[in-house]
């Protein structure tokens, strides 16, 4: 007869917390090269091709480069409400609102050229903010659960999209084809010689993720908002407005997103078009929580999931398998890595025929 | 269902050979100059990348791609391709870049109207390379555009389809609106209004190449209103299977396939259909690019537009069988209204005229009057390429009832 | 048939894959546990029931299969909620990635191939010429099934033993323990029932409604059984009526297209109405006639 | 002594340990046939955790269980039934959304089918036999909250239970229901039911008991003592046990000096909406201690709350330095520097996740910060002072709070709340979980900072605590004050009246429900 108890851990070391992390992505990378055995592929040859294809080439690099735009954007932001315990799942629709602010300003406004590109990424991180902000003030006011309504709200942004791209913004010399006419090239940002890096958006992800790492750890709201997320009561007791702090993370991280979805429209894709994204703002939960939820941690993680994603196309190519094993590792990296936090916060106490065992 | 498939290839590699004969004479004709040019010559090796917007195993365009793909490779043995599926647009320039970059594709096909920016982008980065878009109309020195089109035989559909109804309301589910299919449906609605002038289209926008579900429902919605005879742009057999399906309950629906060969899928409702040979243009563009005919100087203005005459698209729900044998009676025992020939051998007769090398019959000869009453091409006139392949297809016959803009 | 019967018809075919997965996911938020990964089981019993028809020729052996595929994907997510006591959410959101990565990676050589078997409609002779009403009587059995298990699992909730003691697990599980039953025991099954009837709804797409197979076939269905499931206010009654409007919702941009209707903002509609329902049930002192269950997303662990 | 035979309950040796406490020290527990026996004890004494054993909700590490002198081994709360133990706890183990008789065949064992009829009729009977009337179709959140109890009681009897549990069941309850409540026990001990009272107010178990066992600190300090012949002095010092003999050291009263805290016929309400704070009037004066004593649930830590904003207030005004803050949010009270010290420290007073240091500045975050920015170094030079000064052990400043033991927490909110250099300091129970060194470092601090002419409301069941340090004590009873006394009064007296204050208070039976 097994039995498993569960105690809470009364001690937890920080070198604990990094090592189950470690664990917890290397259960996951052999778990992942099973399922390439079973498709006849050498595991170590597929990492090591993933690898190379993501870092090892001056084209793998500057393309992971490319995709960690969005995520990191995406992930820094989403690492900072999760801090405070506000589980936005909706990066998704809060980046294709930004896409649609940005597609607007470059598309329908009379902006002065010079002014475009700035004007984009305010209307982009305006435009995320306010639809994150809906599911906020829904909170705050009337305590909806924000993981729903997040998650409802991708799904009227994508029908919103949809309405555009096959309505009033159809490109007339698209022929029809549901995309929005190119930007001018003026509401284009440059691109870094010979890759698709489009450095406007690079610079501000760094300073961003520098500015939130600085916001979170040395800012007052910034530790509000880690009080919040810790003890909400005990916030209250301290006299930290808690609503406030709610606002304000649901605010950026709905506006970081937003101006991730500036990026792929002025940046990479110069129009707006249906899967403008696919998928960055749910790809984006990874790396913010694999980094802990500390913005700088989660762009180094976003740049590693970029690499991987990057990397496996030539998985894809050479090797022949789908491109959705990425997924497979995705899923399972975070069900791990969450499955693993109880050993952070219990100790697991398995009997079985008497003997005891602690993990 | 691998015993059809089989068949299917036979049919479809001897229809090969003789394409690529075709070919061969046509190139010949034109640069009878190169010397030694003849069928599996040895030349210097060549890779082929090919970008697909779909899933190899679709029913339609992708699938048709695919199998042109191994039918080019087989055939040169100095081909060697590489693939890749199921590519979104948004990420159509880094996959096209990467067979360029690091699987060293010398040309690279890319398959979807979506990747038209995506080829030229990356056509600038490497100047030395070669791209081939399909559908598109961005050219450059180092990257051509081929297309086939299916409006002749959409044509003659149309004729069996006025010809087969009996409630006089025929159902048209559709993909994108855009000129191609816009096109299509016109052509399809002037075949329908020569054999039935009372005779209504009904369309259903998909706004989705790939969407079974989606196609079924809208084929339903159709049927609803008292449609029983449907063609379809729609990339797989949802609706050849839906329409079999009502006939097994004792419901007698007429379709018109779609792009590959459906009839084994709906044997008792598949009509005709439209069927497709890329191999025939990819075997010619290749091999002009390894006798080095084309290159990255050139292709500027290299646009192909392949139809009956070429052998590029066949009419059928099956290689070699234009007209499903269960309806050629009822074909031939309708007559067209005030004309002493059988709809039948109308659409035998056209067909044959479409293939000659001056194609003396287009079904796009005026009068043709719009939904709203305009003359869109003028009484004895053919319209123009302009006219057909451009944004300027934007109208409905007369005859169809819904939208054009979707 | 009149054209509402033909309407309503098509409203229930394109309503009852959503109703399937919304009456597991019920039985899963009454016992306490938030199934976001339900678009992920509903790809794989989709999958599932499609590969088994293929590799049997029997229908019912792939509706079977679904059913299996989809509880046992879901035990994942019963383990590390349950169990592990993890975040529901995000164990939920990997449970989708997971669920519709492994499909699109195994299903890849199915796309695209016809079913051997189909299922019979079985047209109910008299009633099915009904105008309107007649749309209910034109179907294959699983729809016909679902209705019946929609009326069972009602009774069940509200008039049984097994239904108050799954609801006291949902509201406060330390009242079921208290009265001496095994509230990780129920939970599971409860996450069970819910994976076998998402597999199942899954496998209604794949089997019957478009028979066939490929990436994303679910599309989205699996979050609208979830919106569904908070419109229905938790009761598989009114379930029915909710999968219904939402699968008219679907079928009826089909219809509406001639009237310039725009299709995606028809969709919306279970969106915005999820959003309402959640927003009404939330408010104070609708919160404990309409709310969601109180235990809902939170782990349970006895202290000792 | 009596055989093992006339017990129907017996507890040998029970042990109980937690991760940071021993809750049950080799305690021996014993109930006879239709006896109604009182286990009294202040909170935190282990009674919960005894009865919890009984009924199987916890596993003893050590010590046996009898029932009628059969050992027994209770595994779940489902054994506990089959033998006859039924327990109403503190909490109802009621669901809200379901009705009466649903969360009575919640308790049933059986079959799918739920014998409705069954459950009425049986219901009617024991409801007329015991004086028990309920609405069986009313959802439970419809209901009051001593309608819920006797839901509760009704579930257990229909099991046919012999020895029933009722953790502190007056805790909920007006007066009146009380009454009505304890006849009901009586008529079940009548029948030759066991009754085991959980309470820690005394008069109660006076009343209402044939029988008292106390329990402190997780030990037996006095068994089967009969109502008549105990004394009730006796009594609360064997509950509190202080030793009665101390010589208090406050300073001088004071008279004249202006109030800065002025609470007048405040009401306040306890979470479940019943009046727990019932027209309390007092006054705070500068440079002056007040302690407020009193039995723990008898709505001091309403009274706190409402005093700090973290609690709304019914009825009723609180002026600071004569301004009106009543209702204020927390933030703008904690402005008037005003310092709070709470009752539940993992509750409010701390964010585990967060390091000691980060901790330790909660309150004055806004001073340490220099515009947007938090000044580290000056929370850090803060932090290690506090942490020196307050001998918080801690691997070091920045490990994280949940690192670190009970003890150091209470410290390290103490430390907390006297860096703002408070005006006026609430502190509830302050010095529990400190050993006697930081005992007297804590007391010392609370003299000196009266000393600068701070005021301190100070809440403790430790009367040792409120002698050595009030220079006026207030007595709190049932959210009443009771008694007020001057710095010369002793333990007795203040004993006397936490026991007696419902004979000193004619008010209270006038006493209603809030709900």
């Amino acid at each position: 007869m097994m039995q498993i108890r569960v105690e809470k851990r009364i001690v937890v070391s920080k070198g604990f917390n990094a090592s189950i992390r470690i664990f917890t992505l290397l259960l996951s990378l052999v778990l992942v090269g099973i399922l390439f055995a079973i498709y006849g592929i050498n595991p170590l040859e597929a990492y090591a091709r993933i690898f190379m294809n993501a870092f090892g080439s001056e084209f793998g690099l500057s393309e992971t480069i490319v995709k960690m735009l969005p995520i990191g954007l995406c992930a820094t932001g989403l690492a900072i409400a999760y801090k405070a315990r506000v589980l936005n799942i909706g990066a998704e629709g809060q980046l294709i609102l930004g896409a649609m602010a940005a597609t607007w300003i470059a598309l329908y406004s009379n902006i002065p050229s010079s002014l475009v590109g700035a004007v984009m990424l305010l209307a982009g991180f305006a435009a995320g903010a306010l639809w994150a902000a809906i599911p906020a003030v829904l909170k705050i006011k009337l305590n909806v659960n924000e993981v729903i309504t997040t998650l409802m709200m991708n799904y009227i942004s994508l029908e919103l999209l949809d309405y555009v791209l096959t309505g009033p913004w159809k490109g007339p010399s698209q022929r029809g084809f549901p995309l929005t006419d190119p930007f001018p090239s003026y509401a284009r940002f440059p691109l870094i010689g010979g890759t698709r890096i489009h450095y406007y958006t690079l610079i501000l992800l760094l300073v961003l993720a520098i500015i939130l790492y600085v916001f979170m750890s040395r800012t007052r709201i910034g530790y509000e908002i880690k009080i919040v997320g810790s003890n909400p009561e005990a916030a209250r007791y301290a006299g930290i407005n808690v609503s406030k702090n709610i606002l304000t993370v649901m605010l950026i991280s709905g506006g970081l997103a937003g101006i991730a979805g500036v990026g792929e429209v002025a940046g990479v894709q110069g129009r707006l078009i249906e899967n403008i994204s696919p998928g960055y703002g749910y790809t984006a939960i990874i790396p913010a929580w694999l980094g802990g939820l500390n913005p700088l941690a989660a762009l180094l993680a976003s740049f590693f999931i970029s690499g991987l994603m990057v990397g496996s196309d030539s998985v894809q190519v050479s090797l022949r398998l789908r491109a959705s094993f990425v997924d497979v590792f995705n899923g399972m990296i975070l069900l791990f890595f969450i499955g693993s936090e109880i050993l952070t916060r219990y100790r697991i106490l398995i009997e079985a025929r008497g003997r005891k065992i602690w993990i | 269902m691998s015993i059809p498939k089989i068949s299917g290839i036979m049919v479809l590699l001897i229809a090969i050979f003789f394409a690529v004969g075709v070919a061969i004479g046509y190139v010949a004709g034109g640069w009878g100059k190169v010397p030694g040019y003849e069928y599996g010559m040895p030349v210097k090796k060549l890779k082929a990348g090919f970008i697909y917007v779909g899933p190899v195993e679709d029913f339609g365009w992708t699938a048709a791609h695919d199998q042109a793909r191994k039918h080019v490779e087989k055939l040169f043995p100095w081909l060697e391709t590489v693939y890749v599926e199921s590519v979104e647009e948004a990420e159509a320039a880094r996959y096209i870049e990467r067979l360029v970059r690091e699987e060293g594709a010398d040309i690279v096909f890319t398959t979807s109207y979506g990747f038209m920016d995506p080829t030229i982008d990356v056509a600038q980065r490497y100047p030395d390379k070669l791209f081939f878009h399909c559908s598109g109309f961005k050219r450059r020195p180092n990257s051509g555009t081929y297309f086939v089109d299916f409006y002749q035989v959409y044509y003659l559909n149309g004729l069996m389809a006025g010809a087969l109804t009996k409630t006089g309301k025929v159902g048209y589910v559709a993909a994108h609106p855009i000129p191609e299919v816009i096109r299509h449906i016109n052509a399809f609605a002037l075949g329908v209004k020569e054999a039935n002038p009372e005779a209504k289209v009904y369309v259903r926008w998909l706004h989705e190449w790939y969407a079974p579900e989606l196609a079924r429902e809208a084929a339903q919605a159709l049927v609803s209103i008292g449609v029983d005879t449907l063609a379809f742009t729609e990339d797989s057999t949802a609706i050849v299977e839906f329409a079999q399906q009502q006939y097994e309950q004792g419901k007698q629906l007429y379709v018109f396939s779609h792009y590959s060969p459906m009839q084994n899928v709906g044997p008792d409702v598949v009509v005709s259909g439209q069927l497709v040979h890329w191999e025939v243009i990819y075997a010619d563009i290749l091999m002009k690019v390894a006798l080095n005919v084309y290159n990255n100087t050139n292709l500027e203005n290299v646009d192909y537009l392949w139809m009956l005459k070429e052998g590029a698209v066949e009419l059928g729900g099956k290689p070699g069988v234009p007209v499903n044998p269960k309806f050629i009676d009822e074909l031939k025992n309708k007559y067209l209204p005030g004309k002493s020939i059988s709809a039948y051998d109308a659409v035998m007769n056209r067909l044959a005229l479409m293939k000659e090398a001056n194609v003396p019959f287009d079904p796009f000869t005026g009068p043709i009057m719009d939904q709203n009453g305009n003359i869109k091409i003028q009484a004895g006139q053919r319209a123009t390429i302009e006219q057909l392949f451009t944004e300027q297809m934007n109208w409905f016959v007369d005859n169809i009832i819904g939208s054009p803009s979707g | 048939m009149d054209i509402a019967a033909s309407i309503l018809a098509e409203a229930i075919r394109s309503g009852t894959p959503l109703l399937l997965a919304t009456l597991g996911e019920i039985y899963c938020e009454r016992s306490g546990v938030l199934n976001l990964g339900l678009e992920g089981v509903m790809t794989i019993g989709a999958l599932a029931g499609f590969v088994a028809t293929l590799a049997t020729g029997s229908v019912w052996i792939g509706v079977f299969s679904a059913m299996i595929a989809g509880g046992l994907f879901s035990l994942i997510h019963a383990f590390t909620s349950i169990s592990l006591g993890a975040n529901q959410t995000v164990s939920g959101l990997a449970l989708t990635m997971l669920g519709t990565g492994v499909s699109s990676l195994i299903g890849g050589k199915y796309v695209g191939q016809p079913l051997p078997e189909r299922l019979q409609i079985f047209q109910i002779p008299v009633l099915s010429e009904i105008p309107l009403a007649g749309g209910f009587f034109v179907h294959d059995p699983i729809v016909y099934f679902s209705i019946v298990l929609s009326i069972m699992m009602w009774f069940i909730l509200f008039k049984t033993r097994i239904g108050i003691i799954i609801r006291t697990i949902g509201e406060k599980p330390e009242a079921a323990d208290a009265a001496g039953v095994n509230v990780h025991l129920v939970r599971y099954l409860c996450v069970l029932s819910g994976g076998f009837l998402g597999g199942l709804g899954g496998a209604y797409v794949t089997l019957f409604y478009t028979p066939f197979w490929k990436e994303g076939i679910i599309r989205g269905r699996g979050w609208i059984a979830l919106s569904l499931t908070i419109f229905s206010l938790w009761n598989p009654l009114g379930s029915i009526i909710g999968a219904y409007l939402f699968g008219g919702v679907e079928v009826l941009q089909f219809y509406l297209q001639e009237y310039r209707v725009p299709a995606s903002l028809l969709r919306t509609l279970p969106y915005f109405t999820t959003i309402l329902v959640l927003t009404t049930g939330s408010i104070g002192f609708m919160r404990k006639r309409l709310g969601a269950p109180a235990a809902l997303g939170k782990p349970y662990r006895r202290e000792s | 002594m009596t055989t093992n035979e006339n017990y129907l309950v017996e507890m040998r040796g029970i042990v109980k340990r937690f991760p940071t406490v021993t809750a049950l020290d080799s305690v021996d527990f014993k109930v006879r046939v239709g006896e109604i026996h009182a286990l009294l004890g202040e909170n935190g004494a282990g009674k919960t955790t005894l009865m919890r054993i009984l009924y199987g909700m916890y596993r003893p590490d050590a010590g046996e269980i009898f029932i009628e002198g059969r050992k027994v081994s209770i595994g779940s709360p489902r054994d506990a039934l089959r033998m006859g133990i039924g327990m109403v706890h503190q909490h109802f183990m009621l669901v809200d959304r379901l009705t009466v008789l649903e969360n009575i065949a919640l308790f049933l064992e059986g079959g799918l089918r739920i014998p409705f009829n069954e459950i009425r009729n049986k219901i009617m009977e024991l409801s007329e036999t015991y004086g028990l009337k309920i609405n069986l179709d009313a959802k439970i959140w419809q209901l009051s909250i001593g309608e819920q109890q006797r839901v509760e009681i009704l579930k257990t009897l229909y099991r046919d239970v012999r020895i029933l549990i009722l953790d502190e069941p007056t805790s909920v309850l007006t007066p009146l229901e009380s009454e009505d409540l304890f006849k009901s026990i009586k008529k079940m001990a009548n029948t030759g039911k066991s009754i085991i009272l959980i309470t820690h107010r005394l008069d109660e178990a006076l009343k209402a008991s044939d029988s008292i066992t106390i329990l402190r600190k997780g030990r037996v300090v006095a068994a089967d003592i009969k109502p008549s012949e105990a004394s009730r002095i006796d009594l609360v010092s064997m509950i509190v046990g202080k030793v009665l003999e101390f010589k208090p050291k406050a300073g001088e009263v004071i008279k004249e000096a202006k109030p800065v805290l002025e609470v007048d016929d405040l009401r306040v309400l306890d979470d479940r909406g019943i009046v727990a704070v019932d027209g309390v009037s007092f006054v705070l004066r500068e440079g002056e201690i007040l302690g407020v004593a009193g039995v723990a649930g008898n709505g001091q830590r309403e009274l706190v709350e409402a005093i700090t904003g973290l609690r709304k207030v019914a009825g009723g005004s609180i002026k600071m330095f004569g301004v009106d803050v009543t209702n204020s949010p927390p933030n703008k009270i904690i402005k008037m520097s005003v310092a709070h010290i709470p009752e539940d420290r993992l509750r409010y007073g701390v964010a585990t996740e967060l390091s000691v240091s980060d901790n330790l500045i909660m309150k004055l975050h806004k001073r340490f910060s220099r515009g947007v920015f938090m000044d580290n170094k000056a929370i850090g030079k803060e932090a290690e002072r506090l942490i020196q000064e307050f001998e918080i052990v801690t691997p070091s400043a920045n490990a994280p709070v949940n690192m670190i033991s009970g003890g150091n927490i209470q410290k390290l909110i103490i430390a907390r709340e006297l860096s703002i250099k408070p005006k006026i300091l609430i502190a509830s129970n302050p010095t529990s979980g400190l050993d006697v060194a930081s005992t007297n470092y804590v007391h010392w601090v609370f003299h000196r900072l009266r000393a600068s002419g701070s005021s301190i409301l100070l809440v403790s069941e430790d009367l040792d605590e409120i002698l050595s340090l009030s220079n006026r004590i207030i007595v709190m009873k049932n959210g009443r004050i009771v008694k007020e006394f001057d710095r010369n009064v002793t333990v007795n007296e203040i004993g006397l009246a936490m026991a007696a204050g419902e004979a000193y208070d004619e008010r209270m039976r006038n006493k209603v429900s809030g709900a």
